[in-house]
């Protein structure tokens, strides 16, 4: 009973609280007049945003503009997680190599990437890409079409051709056959013992097929090259130094903790395992990806989910250097419209939305590797 | 007859090869002991030749000592220019605090600091080494606010640097502390009511970013506020602070509470202690034990994140550092400036990290006793 | 009696024989482990390794199949030689099943697949061929009814016996057992013993460190005993525990049986 | 009114200025607020209280600004801010004598060898978000039908930085803080080029919130008051030689003949402390932004009108 | 016999019952646990309570001090009825000890510490008073000389002694034991076993769920089996053994004996 009332006294002090705030609010817009609702995401944004995934133009609406936003971070999020996680582990594993000088260097790369503020290593990382690289016309061309620059990395891009989107299809194809190419191969070690070079077949496949449609569809090789026209290139694709100053910010940050994550888990395997697995004559390969990885996972998946979220969550800090995120644009859009409600409720929505999505993928992976015991 | 003794005295130890033991070994084992381990090293060993004498030349040789004067510096940027640190560093340690007062805030960080390093002591883990703590603060209070004991008054918005840092740290986690205990308590309340509250709570606020919750702090407080009231905007951050660092230390403490076997609040209860006192005397002592590496780990993120608090414009170490480079006579001396406080923020997180290693090696032996 | 056994123990190093060790020597840095050891095991030999705690026998058992590195000397297993050549390490490997004290079975795999993992990946046999001989192996174990379960969820006794039957799944010509029993509750030594009997009986070859003087009585053709990283005396038995000819296994035996 | 009224009785200015924009409002080496806008807040609070330190800065980014003062954190907005007619209207704000007229340019390095905005097509400019300048960018972009690209950064001094490192071939923002900028931040001044073209109009005023009327006069008053005296020929060394000026608007300004201090409900001598204590407006330019200061701004539009330039004191009377 | 065995239980359903189950009946989700149990035990009586693993003796037993609900039924303490009503069930756990198989014993806590815990902050009495009360038990339990070492420095059979004292520190009116010895290597059974026997001897209330027969036969006043959640059969401790009424009663004892 007592319990009862506590519960509804504190989920009453809850709503009270938020009919207050919401209360005071309204109160203090209509005091003010200013203007509240969604109306302003179909209004024309009129500034412009140095990159984008999607068309964009100063004269498209401030919905859009959020969008493109949002895409930005979730690009950055994505390649970030990937990025981290690929650093994260090489160092991880370096902190336990046998030669000293790289674990020693692993250790150093964690010490001190972990103790200093993401914010000053984004600063110092958009200073050092932005002052080390070569200007537009001493653009660095280490391949042939490939521009190393201020203006970051061009490479090319082939024009337009019906075979460039029949050899997208080839790629889904080539994808789908290696995947059922797996199934096959295991399924026939199982009959006949025989391991199949799954790698290398797949591998082959999804590179092999579209390949194979371009060379059929006429191999075309007119490509948009990019060139320098006036300021800068002209065709091409791009990636920023914002971008790359982000991304590798944040990975290089976030892979420091990545590694300490991996490595624990490598550690908490019983060394016990691998002697078990090399002495049944198991390479080290394959005691690596049948014991010893399986058994580390799930040491490794929480915490890492966690860096995963903050890795997401810290892309917010793109709108010190320059990288139009979606907090980037939101603070834009909020300062010219003045709706600063509407614009961080947008802004927290879609953090929240991202990582309430990642932890229920990683929740579920965690549940599918968990170990069975008494 | 002799095989079967195969030696019939003990054989002397010899001196192992110069393959196991010695400086030949120890290159051969720890740096060429596989064909790709020698060719790491030699890699790294280029790498570090490449690297080492630009950032020496910059850091030392050509760098411009304490006392150069500016236009010494802009002459030539070849090296660092160290005489931009030593002209802004009670800036940046002190931000806008009244010149001739910033013994105090050098005072309150010394403070702090022997606080933080006794704290560290297992000895000190008493119930009075909290009134300690409450004296120190209510110390510092009277060192940064003044007004007492003759010192002159300073208000709090011209804190900054490296004291607000610390205090905000340490405030924002000395009072998300309690709070954290009664949201981890809640995530495990079997009340449902209560457990719903804290969950939304808890994963609200560790879904967005921090600085979205200062931003708010920022813009948006005064819209929620009755008309007229504004509340100060050290008080908005500190807020802001506690309410993240509470999310984040809850369940660092949860973690704690899920390691406590059943048998232990079955006992407990079995004995007729009540909730609370099952909870203070029988379990937190407990779970709180267990949970003191991942709380320390959050105390160091928290410690670096109040950089972000330079969202809102106060002015943290971060903050300090930046505004110095507002001078029209210094403007320019950014990577002095970043290296400086970066070299700050990087010796207190490294205790931290370093101490909350040794405390779980430690705790983790006492454990096993 | 003497005689015989040093007459056997010089047969034993003709080229029958299925590991051999001459002059092997080891250090762990500054510490010198493994003295000039010279020992040889024909096939289908049984042999019972002892002695004081630290005194290399683990270090020897695991020598042999090269998780450790000797310094000086040779190891030849079944014509092999252990040099850093790593195909050779895992053709010797193959042939030789390891038992640990704490077993190390892989938690993440059922019984079966533990038994199984090796055969698929390292022999390439089909899963079918290779399911079968485990079960076959875990029915020879007895344990067979708890082929799909978890180690996690089996007593220690019937963990080690899962071990057993996954060295014996590869087929190899030789098992070490290092302490295999130590680790178990009382109750359960008896149910590993017994199935290292039975094994014994159909004349595997082994090396068996342990302290079951029992089993080294009922199943062993030669008993060594080390101490301070040399083999000081090696004997049948018989001799062994009635005879001993050194002081010093004489006060092992003296220690090791009052116990 | 109502604020003016809580200002007396707190006993100081609570200003609003920039988190750090050289010359106009930043901390110095002992952290004492300078600036131009600063200096405004100051001659206010002179002026009111015949103290220049019965002010207190509030720091704010451009974020924070209009929220701050529409909820009456600050009592006066000094910070780099453009009148514009939404800022006037739906911002609520009523904006006191521009104190510094200034327009949107472009910098560009010389080595490219351009010579006006027209030629800008494709470029990528550097800009500061949260401004006006980015909007105007856009603008003046599209009414010339050209590409750009633009590197939105949110502090001056990262935007600055990336210019000068060649992360953009151009950089906009207030003429001032180009020419500023080019000055002190340049690696090399003569290496970069302002060209000629003022896309913007850019008067940044110091703004109070609507609804106290007699608070907008006095700050209003005060600014013109430091003009006037600049065309007077007072400054702080020399004022208290006009004491015997037998020029009647002088002696109004000073206070000899009173009146003015009491329709702006201050002291009689309110003016003369302001120039006494602060300076007059080509003292406090030339103090903080002029040619003598690293940022090295010419007079320019700022000049009095009587110089050519725009700055015209209403008269005092 | 037989009906003398009912006329006593009848007798006990009297008014001097300190404990009173009346057709109680509990519920895991959709598993019935607890089958219309009727029990009623008088101050002072010893019972033993026995049956296969999983017939819900635990879960009796802790519904008894309401570490479990009932569902239905009802279930009488000292006179208390055990409801929702938090005030009652922290009354009722004042006067009712209980020992846990797995002791769960505060390891922050010193042994003298743990026994103090209760009596200051529930009984709220002085410390001094407490920590006399926590040596007499300790002394009594023989383990006073361990009283300020931490749990985890003490050996099984000593930690459940220690529990024991522990329970006894609050003063109960009752006792309940859960397998307290079946935790405990075979050694230090009897250390626990005595003490509980001293214990019997001191007229406690006890209720006590155990498979060691010893010990039933030679304090019990009533042994209880249970299967399935019902109570099958109520007897003295000579009728039960040696003359059990229930078939299922027959083959329980004859496989917990021939152990
Ligand atoms: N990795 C190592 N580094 C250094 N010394 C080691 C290492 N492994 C073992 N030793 C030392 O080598 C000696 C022999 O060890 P080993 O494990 O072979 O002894 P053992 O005879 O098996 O003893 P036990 O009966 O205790 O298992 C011991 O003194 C041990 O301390
Ligand atoms: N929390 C629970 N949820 C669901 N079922 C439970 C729970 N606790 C116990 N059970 C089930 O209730 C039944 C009775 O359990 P209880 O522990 O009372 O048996 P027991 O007689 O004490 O057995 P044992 O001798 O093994 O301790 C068992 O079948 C058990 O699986
Ligand atoms: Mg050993
Ligand atoms: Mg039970």
């Amino acid at each position: 009973m007592r319990a009862v009332v506590f519960q509804v006294l504190i989920i009453g002090a809850v709503v009270l609280l938020g009919w207050w705030l919401v209360h005071n609010t309204l109160d203090n817009l209509a005091r003010r007049s200013i203007a509240t609702g969604f109306g302003f995401l179909e209004r024309e944004a009129s500034f412009g945003i140095g990159e984008s995934m999607i068309d964009y133009h100063p004269r498209d609406s401030y919905g859009r503009a959020f969008l493109v936003g949002v895409l930005n971070t979730l690009k950055v999020s994505v390649i970030g997680i990937i990025v981290a996680t690929v650093i994260g582990t090489l160092v991880g594993i370096a902190r336990l190599s046998s030669n000293w000088l790289l674990a020693k260097l692993a250790s150093l790369y964690v010490e001190v990437v972990r103790n200093v503020p993401p914010l000053l290593q984004l600063f110092v990382w958009y200073a050092v890409i932005t002052e080390s690289m070569p200007s537009v016309r001493e653009a660095f061309n280490p391949l042939p079409g490939v521009f190393l620059s201020q203006r970051g990395i061009k490479i090319p891009v082939p024009e337009s051709d019906p075979v460039w989107n029949w050899m997208i299809v080839a790629l889904l194809v080539g994808v789908a056959a290696a995947i059922a190419m797996t199934r096959w191969a295991r399924a026939r070690q199982a009959r006949t013992g025989q391991p199949f070079p799954v790698g290398l077949a797949s591998l082959g496949l999804i590179f092999g097929m579209p390949l194979l449609t371009w060379l059929v569809g006429g191999a075309p090789t007119a490509m948009d090259v990019p060139r320098v026209q006036g300021f800068n290139f002209v065709g091409g694709a791009t990636m920023s130094p914002e971008f790359f100053a982000i991304l590798f910010g944040l990975s290089i940050y976030t892979a420091g903790f990545i590694a300490e994550v991996v490595r624990s888990g490598i550690v908490a395997v019983n060394w016990g395992q691998t002697e078990a697995a090399r002495s049944l004559g198991l390479s080290s390969g394959n005691t690596l990806r049948l014991v010893v990885l399986p058994q580390a996972l799930r040491v490794i998946v929480p915490p890492l989910t966690s860096q995963y979220l903050n890795l997401t969550k810290n892309s917010s800090l793109a709108l010190a250097i320059g990288y139009p995120d979606l907090v980037s644009i939101a603070n834009t859009t909020i300062n010219q419209t003045g709706q600063s409600i509407e614009g961080v409720a947008m802004i927290m929505g879609t953090y929240l939305t991202i990582s309430l999505g990642i932890s229920l993928f990683m929740n579920w992976y965690n549940k599918r590797i968990a170990l069975v015991e008494r | 007859m002799t095989e079967n003794v195969q030696h019939a005295g003990s054989l002397p130890d010899e001196r192992p090869p110069i393959t196991v033991v010695g400086p030949i070994a120890w290159v051969r084992n720890n740096l060429f002991n596989t064909w790709y381990n020698a060719l790491l090293t030699i890699s790294i060993i280029w790498l570090l030749y490449k690297i080492i004498p630009g950032l020496l030349s910059w850091l030392v040789i050509n760098a411009h000592g304490f006392s150069a004067p500016v236009q010494e510096c802009r002459a030539d940027y070849s090296g660092a220019c160290w005489s931009f640190v030593s002209e802004k560093l009670r800036f940046i340690l002190f931000g806008t605090f009244p010149y001739d007062e910033q013994w105090r805030p050098l005072l309150t960080i010394m403070i702090f600091i022997g606080l933080l390093a006794a704290s560290c002591d297992k000895r000190f883990w008493k119930p009075w080494f909290l009134a300690v703590w409450a004296g120190g603060l209510a110390l510092v209070s009277a060192l940064m606010w003044g007004g007492v004991l003759g010192l002159t008054y300073v208000e709090n918005s011209l804190w900054g640097g490296l004291p607000l840092t610390i205090i905000l740290s340490v405030v924002g986690l000395a009072v998300a502390f309690p709070m954290s205990i009664l949201l981890a308590l809640g995530r495990r309340s079997n009340l449902p009511g209560i457990k719903a509250v804290s969950v939304a709570y808890i994963e609200l606020i560790r879904g967005v970013p921090l600085i979205s919750l200062l931003f708010m702090a920022s813009v948006m407080l005064p819209l929620f506020l009755p008309n007229g009231v504004t509340i100060d905007k050290l008080v908005r951050a500190q807020v802001a602070f506690i309410l993240f660092a509470a999310a984040y230390m809850a369940e660092a403490i949860r973690g704690g509470l899920q390691a406590i076997p059943k048998g232990q609040y079955e006992a407990a209860d079995g004995l007729g202690l009540g909730y609370w006192l099952k909870m203070r005397k029988i379990i937190l002592p407990q779970a709180l034990a267990i949970a003191i590496p991942p709380l320390v780990n959050t105390f160091i993120s928290f410690f670096k994140d109040t950089s972000l608090v330079i969202i809102i414009g106060l002015y943290d170490l971060l903050g300090t550092a930046k505004a110095a480079l507002t001078d029209p006579t210094w403007r320019g001396f950014y990577k002095e400036a970043y290296l400086f406080i970066g070299l700050i923020y990087w010796v207190f997180c490294f205790f931290m990290s370093k101490y909350s290693q040794w405390l779980e090696k430690d705790l983790n032996r006492a454990r096993r006793r | 009696m003497a005689t015989t056994t040093s007459a056997a123990a010089q047969r034993q190093t003709g080229t029958d024989a299925i590991i051999q060790c001459v002059g092997v020597h080891k250090w762990y840095g500054e510490f010198h482990v493994l003295k000039d050891i010279n020992l040889s095991v024909r096939k289908g030999e049984r042999i019972v390794v002892c002695g004081p705690s630290g005194s290399g026998k683990s270090t020897l058992i695991r020598c042999i199949n090269r998780l450790e590195e000797h310094q000086r000397g040779q190891i030849i297993v079944d014509g092999i030689e252990l040099t850093n050549n790593l195909k050779n390490i895992e053709l010797v490997r193959r042939e030789v099943g390891m038992v640990f004290q704490h077993f190390n079975l892989f938690p993440h795999l059922t019984v079966l697949e533990n038994c199984t993992l090796a055969p698929i990946w390292v022999r390439r046999q089909p899963k079918a061929e290779a399911e079968a001989t485990a079960m076959k192996y875990l029915e020879r174990v007895q344990i067979a009814s708890q082929a799909n379960k978890f180690p996690g969820q089996l007593s220690g006794g019937q963990q080690q016996r899962v071990a057993i039957a996954r060295s014996l799944c590869m087929s190899p010509k030789i098992m070490l057992f290092d302490e295999p029993t130590s680790a178990l509750d009382p109750e359960m030594v008896k149910e590993v013993l017994d199935v290292m009997i039975g094994l014994a009986e159909t004349g595997m070859t082994m090396l068996c460190v342990t302290h079951e003087m029992g089993f080294a009585k009922s199943v062993a053709d030669r008993v060594i005993f080390m101490d301070r990283g040399e083999i000081v005396e090696q004997n049948t038995p018989d001799e062994f525990f009635t005879n001993p000819r050194s002081e010093r296994t004489r006060l092992f035996l003296s220690q090791i049986l009052s116990h | 009114g109502q604020t003016l009224d809580a200002i007396k009785q707190k006993g100081f200015i609570q200003c609003g200025v920039n988190t750090g924009l050289a010359g106009f409002s930043n901390p110095d080496s002992s952290g004492n607020w300078t600036g131009l806008d600063v200096d405004v807040c100051r001659a206010v609070a002179v002026a009111l209280f015949n103290d220049p330190a019965k002010v207190k800065f509030t720091p704010l980014s451009a974020q924070q600004r209009f929220p701050a003062i529409q909820s009456g954190e600050v009592d006066i907005l000094s910070r780099n801010t453009t009148w514009t007619l939404t800022r006037d209207t739906s911002v609520g704000l009523n904006f006191a004598p521009v104190t510094y007229y200034d327009g949107q340019g472009f910098m560009v390095s010389k080595k490219l060898g351009v010579k006006s905005a027209k030629e800008l097509n494709g470029a990528t400019v550097c800009v500061q978000s949260g401004t006006t300048t980015e909007l105007n960018l856009a603008d003046y972009f599209r009414a010339t039908n050209m590409q750009y690209n633009p590197v939105v950064i949110e502090s001056v001094d990262e935007v600055n930085a990336a210019f000068f490192a060649g992360r953009c071939d151009v950089l906009t923002t207030d003429a001032s803080g180009l020419a500023g900028t080019r000055a002190a931040v340049a690696p090399n001044p003569a290496d970069y080029v302002i060209l000629p073209e003022i896309i913007s109009k850019e008067p940044l005023a110091p703004a109070v919130r609507h609804g106290d009327d007699q608070w907008y006069d006095l700050v209003t008053w005060t600014v013109y008051a430091m003009i006037d005296a600049e065309e007077n020929g007072i400054t702080s060394k020399n004022i208290d030689e006009f004491m015997n000026s037998k020029n009647p608007s002088i002696q109004r300004l000073l206070g000899v003949s009173p009146g003015m201090g009491k329709s702006l409900g201050v002291d009689e001598k309110w003016a003369y402390n302001v120039i006494k204590k602060v300076g007059n407006y080509g003292e406090v330019f030339d103090r903080n932004v002029g040619p003598n200061t690293a940022l090295k701004l010419e007079r320019g539009l700022n000049a009095l009108w009587t110089k050519g330039g725009l700055q015209y004191a209403m008269p005092l009377r």
